[in-house]
C-alpha cells in the first residue's frame, strides 16, 4: 500500500516536471525536465510490473531522446522568447 | 499470385541493402531501387491480375510466424488491397521514374530510401490485417513523407514538413490511443478478428467512444475540412513529385483503412460521420479553391474534395439500410474515384514540377508552346472534373445513381460542388490556354503514362458502367465517335482530315438512314446528320489554319450529337450530352480570343448538366417515355439543362461570347444545330414530363414567358451590336427563344411552328453563319464598322445573305414566314394575349438588327482595305447556295417540311391533328386563318419581275457613278470615312430603351461569381497558416466527433 | 485567451479519455470481466494474451514473454519498428546531409576524467549493450536496449573526444546488413519453415537457456546491432553538422 | 484510476504546448511528453494487481501462467511505441534544427508562410 | 384567276390613282390651313409623270435600282392583299393568298427594299433616315399590335376577312365602337406609320433631304411615289377593315378611306415634330397603355 502512495506522489512529481518542463522559458531545462519525466516513468513502469519497457523508457525515453534533444538545442538556440 | 509479404519484406531488404549500396556506387543504387520498385509493381500487378482474372478466389491471407490470426500478425489481400497495392506502386513508379529524370534530391541514396519506404510503408498500411500493425505502418509511411516533405530543404517545404509532423504526430497519438483501447475492449487486434467480435459484443457508448478515438486520427490523416490545414500546406509547400506520391498512393491507402475500419469496428454513427466531414469537406473545399492564385495549394484544395466526396461515398457503400445492389455500384464508384483522382492528380503534380512558377499567373499560355503538355493538362483537368469518358465521369454516375432517393440533398450537394469544381479547375485551363507562353521543361513520360492510363480507364469504365447500369449504348454511335476521335492523325493535313471527316459523316449518314423514322428522335436525327454534313463541308477553306483537333472534336460533337437524338434512356441521353458539351467546349476554346467565353461556356453548360443529371437522377425510370411524376421540380431541373444549351434568358450570357469569338468554323454548327438538340430536350421534358403533372399549364405558361421574354431582350441585344458574329449571336438566341414558345404552347399549331422554326432557323442561321465565316476569312475582321459595301466583291453571299434575312424577319414569301404564321396562329388559338404582343414586338425589333447586318456588311461605302475583298471561297459558296436553294423551295412549298412535321407530330398522342389542313386556294388553313405560300412566292416573285420588265422598259437610261459620288451638294468628298454610316447606326434608338438594355442578368451572375469568390476568400482566413491554431482545431473538431457521434448515454 | 481556449479544450479531451480509460478498472483483470458481455463464447482463446502467455514457454522456449511476443508473434511489427529507426536515421542524414550553417558554439576541450573513464567505459559498455541483447529472451532487456547502450558508448567517445569520428560507412554497412539479417531470417522462415518470421527453422532448444528460443535471439542480436549502429550514426550526424569555418 | 488520470494529464500537458506554445523546439518537447503520456496509459491498461512481470524465469510460473503475469501485450506494444516516439522525436529536431538554420529563428510566427 | 388578276390590275391602278390623289387633296388643305393656296389637288400625278419623262437617271448599283421596284412591290402587294370589298369577288383582291399576319409582315418589304436601295447609294443620309424609320417603326407598331392581337383574339380569326364579317350587323358593331381603346391606339399608331407630323423625323425634309430615298431621282422617284400612295391607300384599307367595319361597296369604301385619310391631316399641322426617343417614347407609353385598356379587357373577360 505504501508503495503506492509513493507512487501516486511520483506520479505527482512526473505532471509537475511537465508542467515545468512545458512552461519554463529555458528549453535546456525545460528537455533535461522532460527527461526526468521519462525517468520517473521508467519507475512507474517498474511498479507496473513492465521491466522491459521501465528499461527501454530509461535508456531511450530518458536517455536517447533527452540527449538529442540537448545536441539539437545546442545546435539552435537556448532561450525561448 | 505473389505472396503480398514477399513484396513488403523484399522491399523492406532492399532498403536496407540500399543504404549500403549507396555508400559505393550511386549509380547502383539507383539501378537496385528501379529494380526492386518494377519487382514490386509486377508482384502487385500479378496479385491484382490474379483477382481480376479470376484466378485468384479468395483472399490471400499470409500468417506471419506462422500463427493462425488472433495469434499472429497476418496479411490480408482482397480484391480491393490488391488493386490498391497496385494502385501504390504503380503511381510510386511514375514518381520515381519522373525523380529520376529530374534528379533525386542529395544525398540520393538517402532520398530514395525514403522514397521506397514510403511506397512500403502504404502497401503495408494496405495489407495489413493487424490494427497495431497498421500504426507501425502509418508511422513509417509518416516519418517517409516528413523527410520527404522537407526534401527540398526550401523554407516553405520545411514549414509544410513541420506542420505535418505535428499534426500527424497527433493523429497518429489518436490511432494508437484507438488500437490499445481496442485491444482492451476486445482483446485482439487482429481486423477480422475484432470485427468477429464486435458482432458479438454489446455496443456500448464506450465501445463507440474508442472507435471514434481511432476514427479522428484516421480522419486527421484523411485531410477533412476544417482539420486539414496542414495538409494544403503540404501540397503548396512541398516538391511536387513526392506530393503526386503522397496524394495519389499513400492518402489512399489511408482511405482505404478508412473503410475497412468503418466496416470492420460497425460504428453505428459512421454514415453520419462520413457524410458530414466528407460531404462538408467535398463542398467547402470546391468553393475555398475559387480565388486560388496558388496553382499548388489550388491542387490542393481539389485533392481534399475529392478526398471528401471518396469520404462521403464510404459512408454510403458502408450503410448497411441501403440495398446491396446500390452497395455494388458505390463500390464501383469509389473505385473508379481513386483510380482517377490518383492518376489525374499525381499527373498534374508532376506537371506542377515542369513549370517553374507558383502563380497560376505564370502558367499564362503555357498550352499553346507545349502540345505535349496540353494533352496531358487537358486529359487530366477533364479526368478530374469529370468529364466524360473519362473515369471520373462514370463514378460521379455510379455514384449519384447508387445513393437512395431519401439522401436526394447528397446528390445535389454534390453536383454543386462538382459545377464550383469547374468554375475555378477551368479557370486554371483557361489561364494556361490564353495567349503564347514559355516553353517548359520537358519530363513529361511519367505524366503522360498516367494520362493514357486514365485514358484506358475510361474506356473499361464505360464498358463497366453500361454494364452495371442496364443502359445499352449504341455501339455504331460509339464506334463513329472513336473513328472521329482518330481522325486526329491526319492533323498534319488538313484537307485529309476534312475528306475523312466527310466520308465518316457519308457513312454515318449511309449507316444511319434506317434510324431516320418519322418520329421526333429521327426528326432530330435528320437535322443533325445533313446539316452537321453541309456544315462540314463548309469548314474546307479556311482548314488550314485550324488546329490538329478540330476535326475530331467537330465529328464528336455531331456524332455525340445523333447518340442524344437516338437516345431511347435519359441517362444514355446525358452521357453524350456532357461528350457533346466538352466536345464543344474544347472547339469553342479554339477561337483566339475565345478562352474567357470557353470557360463561361464550360460552367454554364456544365451547370446545366448537372441539373439535368439531378432531375434524371430523380426520375421513376430512365427510360425516354411518358413517365408519371409530381411536383415541378423535375421538368425545371430536366429542362434547365436543355435551356442552358438554348442559351434561353436568363442562362444566356455564355452565348454572345461563346457564338462570338468561337471559331468561324464552328459557329455555324453551335447555332444551326447545337442549339436545336436543346429544342430535342425540351420537346422531351415537354413531352414525357410536363405533359404529366399537375401543375404543368402553369410551367407551361412560365416557359412560355421565358422563350418570349429572351426573343424580346436578345433581339433588342442584337440590334446595338457592332460585332457581326455577336450579333448574330443574339439574333440566334432570341429566334431559339421563340421555338420555346413554340413549344411551350404545347399545341399542335404550336409543336408545328417549333419544328418547322427549328429547321427553318437552322437554314437561314447557317447560311448566315457560314457566309459570316467566308466574309470574316476574305475581310479579316468581324467588326461591323470596318465592313461596307462588300455588295460589289460578293454578289453571291449578298443574295444569299439577303434572302436569308428575309427569311430570318419573316417577310413572306420566304421559308421564315411560315414559321411565324405557325407561331401567331398558335398564340392566338392559344390566347395567350400579352405573349404574343411581345412576340410581336420582338419580330418588329428584328427588322432593325436585319437592316443593319445586311447595311454595315454589304452596303453603304467600301472600305479602302476591303478594295480587293473576293467572294468567299468555293466550299461555302456552295453551303450558301444550297441553304439559300433550301430557303426559297421551303418558302415556296413549306409543305415540303411541315409533311414530315406532321408525321412526326402524328406519332405523339395528343398532337394526332396537327391543327392544319391545306386546301388548294388558300394554301394552308388553320382554325383562324390561312396562308397560301406557293400564291405568294409566285406572286411576288412575278410582280416583282413584271414590275421589272416595264421598269426597264420605261426608265430613263441609267448611268451608274462611283462609289464616292453621293448628292452631297455637288461635292465630291473624298473620304469613305466621312461618308459610311456604321457605327452605332440605333444610337438614338439606344437612349429609348437604355432601361430595357441594362445588363441586370450579365451583373447577377457576375455578382454571384464574385461575391462566392470573395466569400471563399473570407472563409480561407480560417487556414491561418499558424501550426498552434491546426493543432486547436484538430483537438476541437476530436472533442466534437467525441461528443456527438457516440450516440446514447 | 488562448491559454484557455486551450486548456478548455483540452479538459474536455482530457474528460472524454479518461471515460474511456476509466472503463476498464484500473489493476483489475478484464478479461474475465469483459468475457461476462460476451454472448456466445464457443473459443477457447478468446482473449490472444491468454495464448501468448500459456503458450509461449511452450511454443518459444523464451523465458521473457514480451520478449517471444516481440520478436515472434508480433515480430512483423518489430520489423516495421527497425524500419522506422532506419527511416528516422536515414531522414535526419538526408536533411542535415547539406546543412552546414548552424550557430557557432565554443569547443570546450574535455577534462582529463573524462576522457580517461570514457576510454575505459567504452569497451566495457559496448559489451554490457551486446549482453542484453544477447539475453533478450532471457532477461527484460534486448535489441533495442542493448543498441541503445552501445550508442551511448559511443556518445560519451564524442564528448570526451574532439577528434572521434565513428566510421560512417562501417556504420552504414553494420546498419544494412543487420537490417538484411532481420528480412533474410524472415524470408528463411518463408522458405524453409511454416510462414516468414516463423520460429520452427532452429531447434527451439531448452528453457532458459541461453541457446534456446529459436530465431529470437539471432533477431535480437540483429536488431541490437542495427540499433546501435544507426543511433551511433544518428548522434554523429547531429553532432558533426556545424558551421564549416 | 489514478495512473490513467496522471497519464492523461502527461497527454494533454504535451497537447498544451503544442497548441500553446510558440516555439517549436517547444513543441516538439511537447510532443514527446505527450508519447511518454501514452505510454504510462498503455501500459497501466495493462497491469492487474497482484500479479509478476511475464518474464517466465521461475518454475511455478510455468503452470496456469495466464493467472499469474501481466498482459504482456501492451508491453510489447509499448516497446515498439517508444522506438517509434523517439524515431520521430529525430526526424522532427532534425526538421527543426533545418528550420532554424534557414531563418534563424524558433519562433512559430516566422513559419506561417503557408496559409489561405 | 386571270380574271382575278385582271381586275387586281385594275383595282391596283385605282389604287395608284387614288393615293395620288389623296396625296393632292393633304397637300390642298394643308396650304389653306396655313393660308395658302396651294398646288392642285392633281399635282402629285403630274410631279410622277414629270419624274417618269425624266431622260436620264444615276444609279448606285444592283440593289439601288431595284429598289424602287420593291418600293412598288411592298406597296402594291399590301394593296392587294386586302380585300377593299369583302365578299365581292372583284374587290376582294387576292386576300385568299393569306390573312392579317401576312399583310403585317408583307408592309415590311416596300420598306426593307428601299431602305437596301437607300443604303447602296452610300450616302450617309439614307441609312440615318432607314434607322430612324426602323427604330419609329419599333415604337408605333407596339400599339398597333396591341390593337391587332385585341382584334385577332376577340374575333378569333386572323383573317381580314374573317374581322369584318366579324363586325358586320350595324354601324356599332364595328370595332371602333366595340373596341375603341384598342381603335384609339391603332389610329395613334397610325399616324407613326404615315411618318407624319409630328412624327415626321424618319423623312426630315429639312435637314437629311427627305430620308432614305435622298438618292433617288427621276424614274426612280416616280416610281416610289406611286409604291408610296398606293401604300398608304393600302394602310387605309386596312384600317377600314379592321375598325370601320369593311365596305360593302365600293362607295363606302371610298368614304371610309378618306375618312380615316383625313385623321392624320387633322393633327398633321398642330404639333411640332418629335424627336426619335421622344416619338418612341411616345408610342411605348400612351397609346400603348390606352390600347392594353382592351387588352386587358379581353384577358379578364376571357
Amino acid at each position: 500500500m505504501i508503495l503506492e502512495y509513493f507512487m501516486i506522489l511520483l506520479l505527482l512529481l512526473m505532471v509537475g516536471l511537465a508542467i515545468y518542463a512545458v512552461e519554463t522559458k529555458d528549453l535546456l531545462a525545460s528537455v533535461i525536465a522532460a527527461g526526468f519525466v521519462s525517468l520517473v516513468a521508467s519507475i512507474v513502469y517498474l511498479y507496473l510490473q513492465a521491466p522491459d519497457v521501465a528499461m527501454t523508457e530509461a535508456a531511450i525515453g530518458a536517455g536517447l531522446t533527452t540527449l538529442i534533444f540537448i545536441i539539437a538545442i545546442r545546435k539552435t538556440e537556448r532561450r525561448e522568447r | 499470385m505473389v505472396n503480398p509479404i514477399l513484396i513488403i519484406a523484399i522491399t523492406l531488404a532492399s532498403a536496407f541493402f540500399i543504404g549500403i549500396l549507396q555508400v559505393y556506387s550511386k549509380l547502383w543504387a539507383k539501378v537496385f531501387f528501379f529494380l526492386v520498385l518494377i519487382f514490386d509493381f509486377v508482384a502487385a500487378g500479378a496479385n491484382f491480375y490474379g483477382f481480376l482474372s479470376g484466378k485468384i478466389t479468395s483472399p490471400i491471407l499470409v500468417k506471419i510466424g506462422g500463427f493462425p490470426p488472433p495469434i499472429g500478425i497476418n496479411l490480408f489481400v482482397g480484391k480491393a488491397e490488391a488493386a490498391m497495392g497496385f494502385l501504390i506502386f504503380t503511381i510510386t513508379l511514375l514518381g520515381a521514374y519522373h525523380l529520376a529524370r529530374r534528379g533525386i534530391p542529395e544525398p540520393q541514396g538517402k532520398a530514395m530510401v525514403l522514397f521506397l519506404l514510403l511506397s512500403l510503408g502504404a502497401a503495408g498500411i494496405t495489407f495489413t490485417g493487424d490494427f497495431f500493425n497498421l500504426f507501425v505502418f502509418i508511422e513509417i509511411t509518416s516519418i517517409a513523407a516528413y523527410g520527404l516533405v522537407a526534401s527540398a530543404k526550401t523554407e516553405k517545404s520545411l514549414e509544410a514538413a513541420f506542420k505535418y509532423m505535428v499534426i500527424g504526430s497527433i493523429s497518429s497519438t489518436f490511432i494508437l490511443l484507438g488500437v490499445v483501447f481496442l485491444y482492451k475492449a476486445t482483446g485482439s487486434l487482429n481486423m477480422l478478428d475484432i470485427a468477429k467480435k464486435v458482432k458479438t459484443f454489446p455496443l456500448t457508448p464506450v465501445f463507440s467512444l474508442i472507435s471514434l478515438v481511432f476514427f479522428a486520427g484516421l480522419l486527421i490523416e484523411l485531410e477533412v475540412f476544417p482539420i486539414n490545414g496542414w495538409a494544403l500546406d503540404v501540397y503548396q509547400g512541398a516538391d511536387p513529385v513526392v506530393v503526386a506520391v503522397l496524394t495519389g498512393a499513400a492518402v489512399k491507402a489511408f482511405y482505404l483503412i478508412f473503410i475497412k475500419a468503418g466496416g470492420y469496428l460497425a460504428l453505428p454513427s459512421f454514415f453520419q460521420l462520413s457524410l458530414i466531414f466528407g460531404g462538408g469537406t467535398y463542398l467547402v473545399s470546391q468553393f475555398l479553391a475559387w480565388r486560388q492564385r496558388d496553382v499548388r495549394r489550388l491542387l490542393g484544395y481539389s485533392s481534399v474534395a475529392q478526398l471528401g466526396l471518396l469520404i462521403l461515398s464510404a459512408g454510403f457503400f458502408l450503410n448497411n439500410s441501403l440495398p446491396s445492389s446500390s452497395r455494388h455500384f458505390i463500390a464501383l464508384a469509389i473505385v473508379l474515384f481513386v483510380f482517377n483522382h490518383s492518376f489525374a492528380k499525381s499527373s498534374l503534380f508532376l506537371l506542377v514540377d515542369n513549370v517553374e512558377t507558383r502563380e497560376m499567373e505564370g502558367w499564362k499560355g503555357i498550352l499553346k508552346r507545349n502540345p505535349l503538355f496540353k494533352f496531358i493538362f487537358s486529359t487530366s483537368v477533364f479526368s478530374i472534373t469529370g468529364v466524360p469518358p473519362f473515369p471520373g465521369f462514370w463514378a460521379k454516375l455510379l455514384l449519384i445513381f447508387a445513393i437512395p432517393k431519401e439522401y436526394a440533398w447528397v446528390v445535389g450537394l454534390i453536383l454543386l460542388g462538382a459545377v464550383a469544381e469547374i468554375v475555378y479547375y477551368f479557370r486554371f485551363y483557361r489561364i494556361a490556354s490564353d495567349g503564347e507562353g514559355e516553353k517548359v521543361k520537358k519530363n513529361l513520360a511519367s505524366p503522360l503514362a498516367a494520362s493514357l492510363i486514365l485514358i484506358t480507364g475510361g474506356g473499361v469504365a464505360w464498358s463497366m458502367f453500361s454494364g452495371y447500369m442496364g443502359i445499352m449504348f449504341n455501339s455504331l454511335i460509339i464506334v463513329f465517335l472513336m473513328v472521329a476521335a482518330a481522325i486526329y492523325i491526319f492533323g498534319f493535313s488538313k484537307p485529309l482530315q476534312w475528306t475523312a471527316s466527310l466520308v465518316l459523316l457519308g457513312y454515318g449518314i449511309y449507316r444511319f438512314l434506317p434510324s431516320m423514322k418519322a418520329n421526333l428522335h429521327g426528326f432530330f436525327l435528320a437535322l443533325v446528320f445533313f446539316g452537321g454534313a453541309i456544315l462540314l463541308f463548309a469548314t474546307y477553306p479556311t482548314s488550314k489554319r485550324l488546329s490538329w483537333s478540330f476535326y475530331p472534336a467537330y465529328l464528336v460533337v455531331i456524332f455525340s450529337l445523333v447518340g442524344i437524338a437516338l437516345s431511347t434512356s435519359w441517362l444514355n441521353l446525358f452521357v453524350y450530352w456532357e461528350l457533346m458539351s466538352w466536345s464543344s467546349f474544347l472547339l469553342v476554346n479554339m477561337g483566339k480570343k475565345a478562352k474567357r467565353a470557353a470557360w463561361i461556356y464550360a460552367i454554364f453548360s456544365s451547370a446545366g448538366a448537372y441539373s439535368m443529371l439531378a432531375g434524371i437522377y430523380l426520375l421513376p425510370k430512365l427510360s425516354i417515355s411518358k413517365i408519371g411524376v409530381t411536383g415541378v421540380l423535375i421538368p425545371v431541373l430536366l429542362i434547365t439543362g436543355f435551356l442552358v444549351k438554348m442559351a434561353t434568358s436568363p442562362l444566356h450570357i455564355w452565348a454572345r461570347d461563346a457564338y462570338g469569338e468561337s471559331p468561324d468554323e464552328f459557329t455555324p454548327l453551335l447555332s444551326g444545330i447545337m442549339s436545336k438538340i436543346g429544342v430535342f430536350g425540351s420537346a422531351l421534358v415537354f413531352l414525357y414530363v410536363i405533359a404529366n403533372i399537375s401543375s404543368g399549364p402553369a410551367l407551361r405558361y412560365g416557359l412560355a414567358w421565358l422563350g418570349v421574354l429572351t426573343a424580346f431582350f436578345m433581339t433588342l441585344l442584337a440590334v446595338f451590336q457592332e460585332d457581326l458574329k455577336k450579333l448574330l449571336a443574339y439574333s440566334s438566341v432570341g429566334q431559339v427563344g421563340y421555338i420555346l414558345l413554340g413549344l411551350a404552347i404545347a399545341t399542335p399549331l404550336g409543336w408545328n411552328a417549333a419544328l418547322y422554326h427549328t429547321v427553318d432557323h437552322f437554314i437561314f442561321k447557317g447560311l448566315l453563319f457560314v457566309a459570316a465565316a467566308g466574309i470574316i476569312y476574305r475581310v479579316g475582321t468581324s467588326y461591323l464598322p470596318h465592313m461596307g459595301g462588300l455588295i460589289r466583291r460578293m454578289p453571291l453571299t449578298f443574295l444569299a445573305v439577303l434572302i436569308a434575312i428575309i427569311s430570318l424577319a419573316g417577310i413572306p414569301p420566304m421559308a421564315g414566314f411560315a414559321g411565324k404564321w405557325l407561331l401567331y396562329s398558335a398564340l392566338i388559338e392559344k390566347q395567350w394575349v400579352f405573349i404574343t404582343v411581345v412576340a410581336f414586338l420582338a419580330s418588329t425589333l428584328a427588322f432593325l438588327y436585319c437592316f443593319k447586318i445586311l447595311h454595315t456588311v454589304f452596303l453603304g461605302q467600301l472600305q479602302d482595305e476591303n478594295k480587293n475583298a473576293r467572294e468567299v471561297p468555293f466550299p461555302i459558296a456552295a453551303a450558301e447556295t444550297i441553304l439559300l436553294v433550301a430557303t426559297v423551295a421551303i418558302g415556296a412549298f413549306p409543305r415540303l417540311l411541315l409533311d414530315p412535321i406532321n408525321k412526326v407530330l402524328n406519332k405523339i398522342p395528343g398532337m394526332k391533328n396537327s391543327g392544319l389542313f391545306y386546301e388548294k386556294t388558300l394554301g394552308a388553313v388553320s382554325k383562324l386563318g390561312h396562308w397560301n405560300a406557293l400564291f405568294l412566292m409566285v406572286f411576288t416573285v412575278g410582280s416583282f419581275i413584271f414590275a421589272l420588265i416595264f421598269f426597264a422598259l420605261t426608265s430613263a437610261r441609267v448611268r451608274e457613278v462611283k462609289q464616292l459620288d453621293v448628292g452631297y451638294a455637288g461635292e465630291v468628298p473624298r473620304q469613305v470615312e466621312d461618308l459610311h454610316f456604321g457605327y452605332d447606326l440605333y444610337a438614338h434608338f439606344r437612349r429609348t430603351v437604355k432601361w430595357l438594355i441594362y445588363p441586370l442578368v450579365s451583373k447577377i451572375w457576375k455578382g454571384i461569381y464574385e461575391w462566392t469568390g470573395t466569400f471563399a476568400e473570407v472563409l480561407r482566413r480560417f487556414y491561418t497558416g499558424n501550426i498552434n491554431t491546426y493543432a486547436a482545431y484538430v483537438i476541437l473538431i476530436s472533442i466534437l466527433i467525441l461528443h456527438f457521434f457516440a450516440g446514447g448515454k | 485567451m488562448r491559454k484557455w481556449i486551450a486548456i478548455t479544450f483540452l479538459l474536455i479531451l482530457g474528460f472524454f479519455m479518461l471515460r474511456i480509460a476509466g472503463a476498464f478498472p484500473f489493476g483489475e483483470n478484464t478479461w474475465k470481466v469483459a468475457r461476462q458481455y460476451v454472448k456466445n463464447v464457443t473459443e477457447e482463446k478468446w482473449w490472444v494474451a491468454e495464448h501468448y502467455v500459456d503458450k509461449g514457454i511452450k511454443e518459444n522456449r523464451g523465458s521473457n514473454l514480451v520478449t517471444s511476443i516481440v520478436v515472434n508473434y508480433r515480430g512483423f511489427d518489430t520489423l516495421g519498428e527497425v524500419t522506422v529507426l532506419f527511416l528516422a536515421a536515414t531522414a535526419l542524414a538526408f536533411l542535415l546531409s547539406s546543412c552546414t550553417c548552424f550557430r557557432k558554439y565554443e569547443r570546450i576541450e574535455a577534462s582529463l576524467i573524462l576522457k580517461t573513464a570514457s576510454d575505459t567505459l567504452y569497451p566495457l559498455l559496448i559489451l554490457f549493450g551486446a549482453y542484453i541483447f544477447i539475453h533478450g529472451h532471457l532477461t527484460p532487456g534486448g535489441g533495442f536496449q542493448g543498441g541503445t547502450v552501445i550508442a551511448s558508448a559511443v556518445m560519451l567517445m564524442l564528448l570526451a573526444h574532439f577528434s572521434f569520428h565513428p566510421n560512417h560507412e562501417v556504420l552504414s554497412v553494420t546498419e544494412g546488413l543487420a537490417g538484411i539479417v532481420f528480412a533474410a531470417i524472415g524470408l528463411a522462415g518463408l522458405i524453409w519453415g511454416r510462414s516468414f518470421l516463423a520460429n520452427n527453422i532452429l531447434p527451439l532448444g531448452h528453457w532458459n537457456r541461453l541457446f534456446s528460443a529459436g530465431v529470437i535471439p539471432l533477431i535480437y542480436i540483429a536488431i541490437g546491432f542495427k540499433v546501435g549502429s544507426e543511433l551511433s550514426g544518428l548522434i554523429t550526424d547531429m553532432f558533426k553538422v556545424t558551421k564549416e569555418e | 484510476m489514478f495512473f490513467f488520470a496522471s497519464s492523461i494529464a502527461l497527454i494533454l500537458i504535451g497537447l498544451y504546448a503544442v497548441l500553446v506554445k510558440r516555439n517549436i523546439m517547444k513543441m516538439v518537447i511537447g510532443l514527446s511528453i505527450m508519447d511518454t503520456g501514452v505510454n504510462i496509459l498503455i501500459i497501466s491498461l495493462g497491469f492487474i494487481r497482484g500479479k509478476t512481470a511475464p518474464i517466465i524465469n521461475a518454475k511455478d510460473l510455468l503452470v496456469r501462467t495466464s493467472s499469474k503475469v501481466v498482459d504482456p501485450v501492451p508491453q510489447a506494444l509499448v516497446l515498439t511505441a517508444i522506438v517509434i516516439g523517439v524515431a520521430v522525436t529525430a526526424a522532427a529536431l532534425s526538421i527543426v534544427m533545418l528550420m532554424y538554420s534557414k531563418k534563424k529563428s524558433l519562433e512559430i510566427e516566422e513559419y506561417k508562410e503557408l496559409k489561405w | 384567276m386571270g380574271v382575278k388578276i385582271f381586275y387586281a390590275f385594275i383595282a391596283l391602278i385605282g389604287g395608284i390613282a387614288y393615293g395620288l390623289l389623296l396625296g393632292g387633296i393633304s397637300r390642298k388643305i394643308t396650304a389653306r390651313m396655313q393660308n395658302r393656296r396651294g398646288p392642285t389637288v392633281f399635282q402629285n400625278f403630274i410631279d410622277v409623270w414629270k419624274l417618269f419623262r425624266k431622260k436620264t437617271a444615276i444609279s448606285h448599283g444592283v440593289m439601288f435600282y431595284l429598289a424602287p421596284i420593291f418600293r412598288l412591290l411592298g406597296g402594291a402587294g399590301t394593296f392587294l392583299l386586302v380585300p377593299i370589298v369583302v365578299g365581292n369577288f372583284y374587290l376582294s383582291n387576292f386576300s385568299f393568298g393569306g390573312d392579317l399576319i401576312v399583310i403585317m409582315y408583307f408592309m415590311v418589304m416596300g420598306c426593307l427594299g428601299m431602305a437596301l436601295g437607300a443604303a447602296e447609294s452610300g450616302h450617309p443620309h439614307a441609312p440615318i433616315g432607314v434607322t430612324r424609320g426602323l427604330a419609329q417603326m419599333a415604337g408605333q407598331e407596339l400599339p398597333f399590335i396591341i390593337s391587332v392581337v385585341v382584334l385577332m383574339i376577340v374575333d378569333k380569326t386572323t383573317s381580314v376577312e374573317g374581322i369584318v364579317m366579324a363586325q358586320q350587323g350595324g354601324i356599332l358593331h364595328w370595332h371602333i365602337f366595340t373596341y375603341p381603346f384598342a381603335a384609339i391606339a391603332a389610329f395613334i399608331s397610325l399616324l407613326g406609320m404615315m411618318t407624319s407630323y409630328p412624327f415626321e423625323i424618319v423623312m426630315a425634309p429639312q435637314e437629311i433631304a427627305i430620308g432614305p430615298p435622298t438618292e433617288f431621282s427621276s424614274t426612280f422617284l416616280s416610281y416610289m411615289f406611286s409604291g408610296r400612295s398606293v401604300f398608304a391607300v393600302a394602310k387605309y384599307v386596312l384600317f377600314m377593315d379592321l375598325f370601320l367595319g369593311g365596305a360593302t361597296n365600293l362607295l363606302w369604301a371610298f368614304l371610309k378611306t378618306f375618312l380615316i385619310f383625313l385623321w392624320p391631316l387633322f393633327i398633321t399641322d398642330v404639333f411640332p415634330r418629335f424627336k426619335l426617343e421622344q416619338s418612341v417614347s411616345f408610342f411605348w407609353t400612351w397609346p400603348t397603355l390606352i390600347g392594353l385598356i382592351d387588352l386587358l379587357r379581353i384577358y379578364i373577360v376571357r
